[in-house]
């Protein structure tokens, strides 16, 4: 008789245990304005990164066209991947002095791990993470890119 | 010849049919390109042969050519879902060859960061071992919450997954103004939804017809197999390397090691529920007391290691993670061996899954929570 | 045991071997011919009783490869390094541990894949990582200048 | 017979009277059989379609999802850009397998939905064909899917496949007992097979009710093994994707798996139609005692409408099922209905049988 007794119970708890399953999702049927699916570019304008998001390195440029780069080749030395290549270039300055300055800050995006170890050891911040992260291209020579605009120079008072 | 039909029909292994099945490296229960030659009998498992190296990346030998500073951007990408613990393995022990003491907020924020990782762990295993097991719904409802610790992540570390947040010395970034906040809304909310996770699944009759008793790990064989984590811990070896070799801020708090007795996977699933709620609980510990002071030490552009060998050891979210480094006092390693838990983990399986089913090999894997980067490297 | 007693014990229990104090943990040489015999011991030595082995590595060094064993014991809870070398890099062999820890035939074959120490009374020495063609690439002396890139 | 005042039957009799007053008998015949079918190809194949938009759709809606959105208003042309891209597919023939056998299992498994479909009541006089074996046809013919599954596994010469078929194989036989005999026990009730009797005894109140207790007993016990039947979640283990990645459809492309796929949404709509019809009185609308007004509300939904109605509402819970619920084991399954629905079963006739004997039904 017990056994008997315990086969019903057995069900009856079995049937309780999935309804309370059951209920769990239908709470989430019924409540469809709770839904966590974001139209990805529909919302587009709306959609703000966190400002420490890694996205991309980029060189901040001023209106009057000039960086803060010193072409000093930290960050080419302290990326472990090889993603920056830095090509300086020597000129002469008013003093009539030799002078190494920056000619193209090369920045292979398809090598790049953000890592971050570029950005930290920067003596003069000249470069920053950026928040796009839409970096889909038709090939793969669109992913190396010049960092410093073309004509920019190196802005006043920046530390060698 | 009539020896022979009689040796065939007498002998044990030709008697019944077995056949061979390959499980992987693209098959939707491995979680990755893990490949396990499974000897089947009918729907019997007879013997399990895991095959990998598929995603063997060989960090081990780029790291011998970096710097010190650059290895531990790459520790993210073993064990993608304990990443911040990996980082900060690799940081204690070049702090403690170096003989530095971190400031106090340092060990605080980084034992927060380790805890929410596990929680973003544990919810990823508790979804896709659900998923597994068939329960697709559960998939989504994890992830789901899984994406406010992402958040979270993303607001104060800058990245989502491959946080590289430790660096040699403390942190990289100081913690953002609205991350205690944000940690104490999420612990609340999800305080709420951990009930309704044992409600879904835990508590449900199919769910637990499956796990129960299926897959049973002794202790013996888990210290032998060196079977850490949770997975260890549910057959009752306690390994808690947070407990047993407390690091950063894990002396100063209040804290159960879970250590369960079956073994089987119902244990194993419990454990790691039990787990989601402790490290509620350390959060909450600490979230309030964080300490003044820097985020990381000044320390020298180039990191060099005294000569000798170092090892340090922490609890990731799937066991015990140990990094092993031969410095000869230059700016890169000799050798850095990474002690990965889902390596000793993973060989484990063939001896508990025999005698199951093809089913029950499934939520085996599941409840071993494996990572194929963490165990290839 | 503490370390000091530890140290104590294992240089008095194994006067053969070179037991010291390392940085963090307490490091014992073994010559390679009693390295099975020595590890066998540890394990059923009831004051001892390292019953986990953490970690198996293997590390090139110019004269010799060096296996380095960190051990636990979950019931006394001290921990030691045991450190083996091969005679030296051509004929890198030495005896297997898996018949006292099973979970080292793996570490073992991890090894024997990147370091080539051949380990023996293994039941099952094939390669784990990588296939056939590859040399081993954890040796100091591993040139492969498709796969590697210097700058 | 009283009349509907949606009845699909003068409708029917008046096309039947114009063919055969204008052509020979025979043609009559061969014109309304093609009307018939063509007829069915076309209900299957959009019903077909929208079964799978809405299950993509409630199953979003669990998951706290959107489902598809992209093409079309709200992701409605989806399953049929769907459907065109597996018409276009390349149809792969793996190099060993059984040729004839792997060709002929996606046929044998559409063609059951085509054959049970015929009997189905979907409104006053809508109804191909009037057994009066009707409800044994349905489980006759039903159990003929199996041997798709079967030869589908066989044939294809992949092991994930042969495992997926042996178990489908296993299933659908243990659970055709329970299906059948939960029918049994409204048939004891009902007193008929004929399908359009069956409907017609249920004016005065559904089967669920009527019956009461053995009929609560086997409607449950019919839902659970009519998901069984259908290979969906939680006893999807033909096909379990995370243990078998398709189990017996592994190796199909093209159109010949979108006959697996497509079956096996009308095989759920033909279960929930036959429950719907046995126990939830077809397309005889909600009456409720002797609430005239009420009724008369009632009546004035058309019967096609309440027909679908209820099956909507039983696909619905058995997705529910599905999305809610882990997968269970082989061994399990069995367990299930050998131990459990087996023995209620045979007790419920008893039960039914007594209750019918004694008139306690209302």
């Amino acid at each position: 008789m017990k056994s008997t007794f315990n086969y019903i119970a057995e069900i009856f708890k079995a049937i309780w245990s999935l309804l309370t399953g059951m209920k769990v999702t239908a709470k989430y049927f019924f409540t469809p304005w709770n839904n966590v699916t974001q139209q990805y570019p529909e919302n587009r304008d709306t959609l703000v990164m966190f400002d420490r998001f890694r996205g991309e390195v980029i060189m901040p440029h001023d209106e009057k066209n000039e960086h803060k780069c010193t072409g000093c080749g930290i960050c080419e030395i302290n990326c472990p991947n090889g993603s920056i290549e830095i090509i300086s270039k020597s000129i002469v300055n008013e003093e009539g002095k030799k002078k190494r300055i920056i000619d193209q800050h090369i920045y292979h995006l398809a090598m790049c791990t953000f890592c971050n170890l570029c950005i930290k050891s920067c003596p003069s911040d000249a470069i920053v993470m950026g928040q796009n992260f839409e970096h889909a291209y038709w090939d793969r020579v669109s992913m190396t890119k010049v960092l410093n605009r073309p004509g920019s120079k190196i802005m006043e008072g920046v530390k060698e | 010849m009539a020896e022979i039909i009689e040796k065939l029909i007498t002998t044990d292994e030709i008697k019944t049919d077995e056949y061979l099945v390959n499980m992987g490296p693209q098959h939707p229960s491995t979680h990755g390109v893990l490949r396990l030659l499974v000897k089947l009998e009918g729907e019997i498992v007879h013997n399990v042969e895991p095959h990998i190296g598929y995603i063997h990346s060989g960090i081990e030998k780029m790291s011998e050519a970096l710097s010190y500073p650059q290895i531990i951007h790459l520790t993210d990408r073993m064990d993608y879902l304990s990443a911040h613990m990996n980082n900060e393995a690799v940081c204690l022990c070049i702090e403690d060859a170096l003989q530095v003491q971190v400031p106090e907020r340092v060990k605080y924020i980084r034992t927060i960061i380790d805890e929410l990782q596990r929680l973003a762990s544990h919810q990823l295993w508790w979804c896709a071992s659900g998923m597994d097991l068939g329960a697709l719904t559960a998939f989504f409802y994890g992830l789901r919450d899984r994406e406010d610790i992402l958040d979270i992540f993303e607001e104060t570390c800058g990245a989502r997954l491959t946080l590289n947040y430790s660096v040699p010395g403390g942190v990289m970034f100081d913690i953002h103004p609205n991350f205690q906040a944000k940690v104490k809304a999420f612990i609340k909310k999800f305080r709420k939804i951990l009930p309704e996770y044992d409600k879904l699944l835990t508590g449900n009759i199919i769910f637990q017809n499956r796990t129960k008793g299926v897959g049973i790990l002794s202790k013996e064989d888990a210290i032998a197999y060196g079977v850490t984590g949770p997975t260890g811990r549910a057959s009752g070896f306690s390994c808690d390397v947070r407990k047993h070799h407390p690091y950063s801020a894990y002396p100063y708090i209040k804290f159960d090691e879970k250590v369960g007795t079956d073994g089987d996977c119902f244990m194993r699933w419990k454990l790691r529920m039990d787990e989601m709620r402790e490290s509620l609980n350390i959060i909450e510990q600490l979230i309030d007391n964080i300490p003044e002071g820097d985020y990381a030490l000044k320390m020298k552009g180039v990191i060099k290691l005294p000569e000798g060998e170092f090892y340090q050891r922490v609890e990731t979210a799937r066991g015990e993670f140990g990094v092993y480094i031969v410095s000869d006092g230059k700016k890169n390693p000799y050798r850095v061996k990474y002690r990965s838990p889902g390596f000793s983990n993973l060989f484990a399986i063939n001896h508990i899954a025999k005698k199951w089913k093809i089913a029950d090999l499934v939520a085996i894997m599941a409840t071993f929570d494996l990572v194929i980067p963490d165990i290839d490297r | 045991m503490t370390n000091e007693q530890l140290i104590e014990h294992l240089s008095a229990a194994f006067p053969d071997a070179v037991v010291k104090q390392g940085k963090q943990y307490p490091e014992i040489t073994v010559s390679k011919e009693i390295l099975h015999a020595f590890m066998k011991n540890l394990k059923s030595d009831t004051k001892l009783a390292f019953d986990y082995l953490v970690c198996e590595s293997g590390v090139d060094y110019p004269a010799f490869i060096q296996v380095v064993y960190h051990i636990e014991s979950t019931s006394l809870q001290h921990f030691l390094i045991v450190k083996c070398n091969t005679e030296n890099r051509e004929t890198a062999v030495l005896d297997t541990v898996m018949d006292i820890w099973p979970t080292a035939e793996f570490h073992e074959r991890e090894i024997y894949d990147l370091l080539g120490i051949t380990f023996n009374h293994h039941t099952d020495l094939r390669r784990l990582f990588l296939d056939d063609t590859w040399g081993h690439p954890l040796r100091k002396d591993f040139k492969d200048d498709i796969h590697v890139v210097e700058r | 017979m009283a009349f509907e005042k949606y009845d699909f039957t003068p409708l029917t009799q008046a096309i039947h009277k114009a063919l055969i007053e204008n052509v020979s008998p025979l043609l009559t015949l061969i014109i309304e059989w093609t009307i018939i079918g063509v007829l069915f190809l076309l209900f299957i194949a959009v019903f077909g379609l929208l079964l799978v938009y809405v299950e993509r759709k409630v199953c979003a809606a669990f998951q706290q999802r959107l489902g598809p959105m992209r093409v079309g208003p709200w992701g409605l042309l989806q399953t049929i850009a769907d459907f065109v891209k597996l018409l276009m597919k390349e149809l792969i023939t793996p190099k060993s397998v059984d040729k004839f056998l792997y060709n002929l299992a996606p046929f044998i498994v559409i063609i059951v939905p085509f054959l049970t479909i015929s009997v189905i009541p979907f409104a006053p006089g809508l109804q191909a064909l009037d057994f009066d074996i009707g409800i044994f046809f349905v489980t006759a013919v039903s159990s003929v899917g199996v041997i798709g599954v079967l030869l589908a596994g066989w044939a294809s010469n992949n092991k994930y496949s042969l495992i997926g078929g042996m178990r489908s194989g296993a299933q659908i036989v243990s659970y055709e007992l329970s299906v059948g005999m939960s029918l049994i026990t409204m048939v004891i009730l009902a007193g008929t097979m004929q399908i359009s009797e069956i409907v017609e005894m249920q004016r005065g109140g559904w089967f669920l009710f009527k019956g009461h207790i053995p009929a609560v007993i086997a409607f449950f016990i019919f839902v659970i093994a009519g998901t069984a039947e259908t290979n969906r979640g939680p006893f999807d283990l033909a096909e379990a994707e995370s243990e078998l990645t398709a189990g017996f459809h592994t190796e199909y492309s093209g159109i010949k798996f979108a006959f697996f796929f497509l079956a096996e949404y009308i095989n759920l709509f033909i279960v929930s139609a036959m429950a719907t019809i046995v126990f939830l009185g077809g397309w005889m609308p909600f009456h409720f005692g002797d609430w005239a007004g009420f009724n008369n509300v009632m009546d004035f939904i058309p019967g096609l409408i309440w027909f679908f109605m209820k099956v909507f509402g039983i696909i619905f819970l058995i997705m529910w099922f599905k999305w809610t619920f882990p997968r269970l084991r082989i061994d399990q399954i069995l367990t299930l209905e050998w131990k459990y629905l087996l023995p209620i079963n045979l007790f419920n006739i008893l039960l039914m049988a007594t209750m019918v004997l004694l008139g306690w039904h209302w």
